[in-house]
């Protein structure tokens, strides 16, 4: 049991690593955010290892899976509306010589 | 009160359907603290958006290796924590109550770190978002947005860090009492659950603070 | 008490026939739940005797029947309104732009050739009217029942809304978003009138001097002309030319950003470049743009970009 | 009445206060929102009394603010959202599961000191200085224009989350791990799964409740410009934070109604609920979809048009499983042998208030109408027909139909028909003027109006007499019957659930041995076999 536990710290490790390295990348302001994959893939570890979220009452997985959903939801739909608002819709300029 | 009735309270079958029942309970509290932490990365989206290049520009005024340095103090920690879950399954009680003070030590020095070296210094540059924001010009804005974040985030991050250790002195307490057995130790299970959240949150919070913002 | 609202503007009766439809179904529903209901109360009351016969053990045919009928009028209606609320949003480009400042508890407008109002819009018939409307402090909402539309009003942003009236008169101009203690004496009216009657009300508000000119003057009084030159031109040596971009020929036209992405110089990113200049760069100059954030007032901003634009060929709108 | 029932179970203050009895706690509950509600009653009857004239009855515009702030705040958060679940689901919740008692009863306890202690400070805050924002505290309005007390209040409330994330802790883990011996998540009362949706819900909407109000309590202290534009926030970000919580919130006031009126309409048509299933997976879809609605109260807000367009279509999308359930009531009903009880008078008022509040909601999904009719009082209307004709009837049917349960005493029959008749009248005189105020731009939250818009709303404030009247009928006759009421037999109703099969009231142990559940939850044979004298 205590190898597991070892190859999961060297594992976190590692992909802190990862992250500290990619931080580095001359990524564009936009991509920056795949900064996270390292992240998510450590918290899914530290689910699934440390909070035994396999072998607990089925119950957990459920609950688990809700919290994820629940997170994507708000974060998700709720940038909809920023990345897509346009901040002011100028039709093209032809109009009549009025004033 | 509750009257316990052989190891488990009285509207329970027995208890090892009482233990499943309080680690699903800690579950969906855990769910709904997600959801908590949640409203504030959706804010850190928001606030990165609109004010992208003073955002960024207040998180290279993060310490990056401290930051660093803090992470690994706390992985470091729940992975000794959960080696104390394990010994305390089998039985190991004393084992349990050593992995328990290494993970509080660690947990301390991690506070230590975070608000006493780190806040102190961003005090001392008047990083607050306030009259003497030290980032003049176009990009106060979104500096100033950062370090609402920040600030906001760490804060929180830390009450909860500070509601972990007091979850584990409180195992401590209990163990030394002789309360687990090899068969009944739901309590150290249930405060493992939340010292691993506590770690999560910790996890996801490290980029968006220091690295999201740096790079060339 | 009347229950009768004028439709004084083009999309009004279109706005009307949606409701009316929504109404017609919701009518029909109704009748049928409360007839169902009333029907059942009487024929199935404990007293009554009449045969029950076998009861339905199946529902799914029943229950999947209701639940498609009721999807596709959903569907249906979605349809229906997205497309009036799509159109709302895409002002014809000859569209005559009036600008409105939202302030706590007034509403203050003002006019290309630079009439000024209080409480009040007139507006021509038959003419697309576009508003570009912004509030100096808390969120407001510019409502005009008679002509069906409203749209928030949010500080530190431009936001937009266009009618086309129909009917001469005078409506109800109604602030719909609650901003305070006088929200409810945050009111006024809009005037619809015909073109000539427009004309000769022009001319009898004329101050003198319109937006653009007394956005030159700011111009000078604010210290962009140390930059971007006298008329904007980038002053004379070419040396300078580097500090700030030339202002000429830039309204209307695509700008390219640092960090890649090109958007057209439109009314928000003037906005956008005099009080926060970092925000969105042009590609090749330095930061050294001063933000104007709290130093100029609505009008004046309105103003001095109302004179960069028509510094630009084509429309002074 | 047997003699060792959980009222008589020790009758010191400690022992009330103390209590970890989900009954004695659901009482507890019961008579704090009782006096929530008629405080916020008491705020609108003035809101009401106010609007008779033009020029507003009450002098000061900032009174009335204060007035429909609080008529906001009380009821939404002190009464709607907590009603049902903490007073009924409390009580019922480990009877119907045949437990004996909830997974955390402790926490139940801790849950009600915490909504006491959030309601004192929001009350504080509202009578020292009142908030002047609108229950909505739509920023930066609330946070750098705003004189009351807003900071305050916005703690309060963020306490009573806490109690309300309790309560769907515990009802979530009880439903899951105590049901009784051969009861399947098919063969469970609809009453608790519309408990288990509402508090799937409470569970997950709540924390971001909770971090909106510390957001906007930071804001307001600190001026650090999350929502303030000036300082590069962006204020449709609190819009979007709050209505995340806000929608999903008005679910969780209607999802017990539907729980209470699907145990009702059986029991009264002595026939078993018509598409059990169907009404079951509805409400667990409502309490999926209403995640994914919250943009619907922002479409005039200044949101782009594509997630207006998004918004707009899961809207209709969530107002499906509320239609298939009221035509599964009407199966129900058909064929049955109808009684007219107070309780199945207050269901039916429900179904039909409920039928009109849906369908109005149809008319603020459809984008275009939605342009002309929010922020008026067709928005107004259209609420208050889903949660007062709605959720409030419903409460009301649940109180009497389990009065006998709680108690052990019956209600007087023929009062509770006339305070249900005399509620659906009032209702409809005070609310279905304000769709035509609506239509006409009537705004919403004016203190004066102009003087076209009278007559609708002096008819709309004489109806609030008569809803007012209808409210104080049942605390009158429910009171009178604690002491002179009939003797309650164990099952007055004949009907079915295991909550009937103990003594009411039950003692403190529930049930003397675990019951065992063999058939369905309805099976109600006709009247001929099962003879209710």
């Amino acid at each position: 049991m205590a190898r597991r536990l070892l190859v999961t710290y060297g594992l976190l490790l590692l992909l802190l690593g990862i992250e500290v390295a990619g931080s580095f990348l001359p990524l564009g302001r936009g991509a920056r955010p795949l900064i996270l994959l390292p992240a998510v893939i450590m918290v899914g570890i530290v689910g699934l290892q440390f909070m035994d979220v396999r072998s607990g009452p089925t119950i957990v997985r459920l609950f688990a899976a809700g919290a994820i959903i629940w997170l994507v939801i708000l974060l998700g739909l709720g940038s909809l509306d920023p990345l897509t608002r346009i901040q002011y819709p100028v039709p093209a300029q032809t109009a009549p010589e009025s004033y | 009160m509750i009257e316990t009735v052989g190891n488990h309270e009285f509207q329970y079958s027995d208890a090892r359907h009482q233990s499943h029942t309080a680690i699903s309970g800690m579950w969906l509290f855990l769910a709904s603290e997600t959801l908590f932490f949640g409203a504030l990365f959706l804010a850190w989206i928001y606030a990165r958006h609109w004010r992208l290049e003073g955002f960024d520009l207040g998180a290279r005024h993060t310490d990056m290796t401290l930051g660093t340095v803090n992470s690994v103090i706390l992985i470091t920690s729940s992975v000794i924590y959960a080696a104390g879950v394990l010994y305390a399954e089998a039985g190991n009680m004393r084992r349990l109550v050593q992995c328990c003070y290494a993970a509080m030590a660690f947990g301390v020095v991690f506070l230590l770190l975070k608000f006493g070296l780190e806040w102190h210094t961003d005090f001392s540059h008047h990083l607050f978002p306030g009259a003497d924001f030290p980032i003049k010009g176009a990009a106060r804005g979104g500096a100033q947005l950062f370090f609402v974040f920040y600030f906001m985030s760490t804060a929180l991050h830390g009450l909860h860090m500070l509601i972990g250790l007091g979850l584990v002195l409180w195992i401590v307490v209990r163990a030394k009492r002789g309360e687990f057995t090899r068969e009944y130790t739901t309590p150290v299970t249930v405060v493992g659950l939340y010292w691993a959240f506590v770690d999560m949150v910790w996890i996801v919070l490290y980029p968006l603070i220091y690295l999201i913002g740096r790079g060339a | 008490m009347n229950l009768w609202l004028p439709a004084a503007s083009t999309n009004a009766p279109e706005v009307d026939h949606l409701i009316w439809a929504l109404l017609a179904i919701s009518v029909a529903v109704l009748c049928l739940v409360f007839g169902l209901m009333l029907l059942y109360m009487f024929k199935y009351r404990s007293g009554s005797k009449i045969e029950r016969g076998a009861l339905a053990k199946k529902s799914w045919r029943l229950e999947s029947a209701w639940t498609g009928a009721t999807l596709l009028a959903f569907f249906g209606l979605f349809l229906w309104g997205a497309d009036l609320y799509v159109r709302l949003f895409q002002p014809p480009p000859e569209a005559l732009r009036i600008y409105v400042i939202g302030k706590q508890w007034m509403w203050k407008v003002e006019h290309i050739g630079g009439e000024r109002e209080i409480n009040a819009l007139h507006v021509p018939i038959d003419m697309p009217v576009e508003l570009v409307m912004t509030s100096e402090d808390v969120i407001h909402d510019f409502s005009i029942p008679a002509f069906r539309v409203k749209h928030d009003v949010l500080p530190g942003r431009y936001e937009t809304l266009w009618f086309e009236a129909k009917t001469p008169g005078t409506y109800h101009l109604f602030c719909t978003q609650f901003c305070g203690i006088d929200h409810a004496h945050m009111t006024g009216e809009v005037v619809a009138m015909a073109q000539p009657d427009f004309e000769r009300w022009l001319q009898q508000n004329d101050p003198g001097e319109t937006m653009a000119a007394a956005g030159a003057k700011l111009y000078m009084h604010y210290g962009c002309s140390g930059c971007h030159g006298g008329n904007g031109a980038s002053s004379a040596t070419a040396a300078d030319s580097t500090r700030a971009p030339r202002l000429p020929g830039l309204s209307g036209s695509p700008v390219s950003l640092t960090g890649g992405s090109t958007i057209k110089a439109d009314d928000e990113y003037l906005r956008n470049a005099i009080l926060n200049p970092v925000e969105r760069r042009v590609v090749g100059y330095q930061p050294i743009m001063p933000s104007f954030a709290g130093l100029m007032s609505e009008e004046d901003l309105l103003n001095v970009i109302a004179y960069i634009k028509s510094l630009s060929p084509g429309p002074a709108t | 009445m047997s003699t060792d029932s959980y009222l008589t179970d020790g009758d010191t203050l400690r022992s009330w206060l103390l209590t970890t009895d989900h009954k004695r706690i659901a009482l507890l509950y019961l008579f704090t929102i009782t006096g929530f509600f008629f405080i916020g009653g008491s705020a609108a009857a003035l809101v009401r009394y106010n609007l008779i004239t033009p020029e507003g009855m009450i002098h000061s515009a900032e009174t009335y603010n204060r007035l429909f702030t609080m008529h906001g705040v009380v009821m939404v958060w002190f009464f709607l959202v907590p009603a049902v679940p903490v007073s009924l689901g409390n009580f019922l919740v480990p009877l119907m599961l045949g437990a004996r008692d909830l997974a955390f009863p402790r926490l139940n306890l801790f849950s009600w000191y915490l909504f006491l202690l959030g309601g004192f400070i929001v009350l504080f805050s509202l009578l020292m200085g009142g908030v002047d924002t609108g229950w909505t505290f739509y920023t930066p309005l609330s946070t750098a224009y705003s004189q009351g007390y807003v900071v305050w209040c916005v703690v309060g409330i963020f306490i009573s989350g806490f109690s309300s994330i309790a309560t769907g802790v515990n009802f979530i883990v009880s439903i899951h791990r105590l049901r009784a011996p051969g009861m399947t998540w098919f063969r469970m009362p609809v009453f608790l799964w519309s408990l288990y949706a509402t508090s799937v819900i409470l569970v997950l909407a709540t924390p971001v409740l909770a971090m909106t109000l510390l957001l906007l309590a930071f804001e307001a202290i600190f001026h650090i410009g999350v929502f303030d534009p000036a300082l590069g926030g962006d204020p449709l970000l609190f819009q979007h934070l709050f209505w995340f919580y806000s929608h999903p919130a008005v679910y969780v006031m209607i999802l017990p109604g539907f729980g209470i009126v699907s145990e009702i309409i059986p029991a009264f048509s002595r026939k078993e609920l018509f598409g059990y299933k169907f009404v079951v997976w509805c409400s667990i879809a409502i309490a999926v979809i209403s995640f994914l609605v919250w943009g619907h109260h922002m479409f005039v807000a200044g949101t782009s048009i594509y997630s207006a367009l998004v918004f707009s279509i899961l809207s209709y999308m969530v107002a499906v499983p509320s239609a298939i359930k009221v035509f599964n009531w009407l199966g129900t009903m058909h064929k049955g042998y109808i009684r007219f009880d107070a309780p199945m008078l207050y269901a039916l008022g429900f179904v039909g208030l409920f039928t009109m509040g849906g369908l109005t909601g149809l008319f603020v999904a459809a984008l275009g109408a939605d342009v002309h009719l929010t922020q008026t009082y067709f928005v107004v209307a259209h609420f208050h027909y889903v949660m007062v004709g709605g959720m409030v009837s419903a409460f009301f049917a649940g109180l009497h139909y389990w009065w006998p349960k709680i108690t052990g005493r019956m209600y007087p029959e023929m009062w509770g028909r006339a305070g249900a008749l005399t509620i659906f009248i009032g209702f409809h005189l005070t609310f279905f003027p304000q769709f035509i105020l609506g239509y006409l731009g009537m705004p919403r939250r004016y203190h004066s109006y102009s003087p076209e818009f009278q007559t609708l709303n002096v008819l709309s404030s004489a109806g609030t007499l008569v809803l007012a009247a209808g409210y104080l009928l049942p605390l009158a006759y429910l009171t009178w019957s604690l002491f002179h009421g009939e003797k309650a037999r164990d099952n007055p109703w004949a009907a079915t659930g295991l909550e009937w099969l103990t003594h009411s009231p039950p003692p403190t142990e529930n049930f003397a041995e675990t019951p065992r559940v063999t058939g369905k939850p309805y099976d109600y044979p006709p009247p001929e076999q099962a003879a209710i004298t």
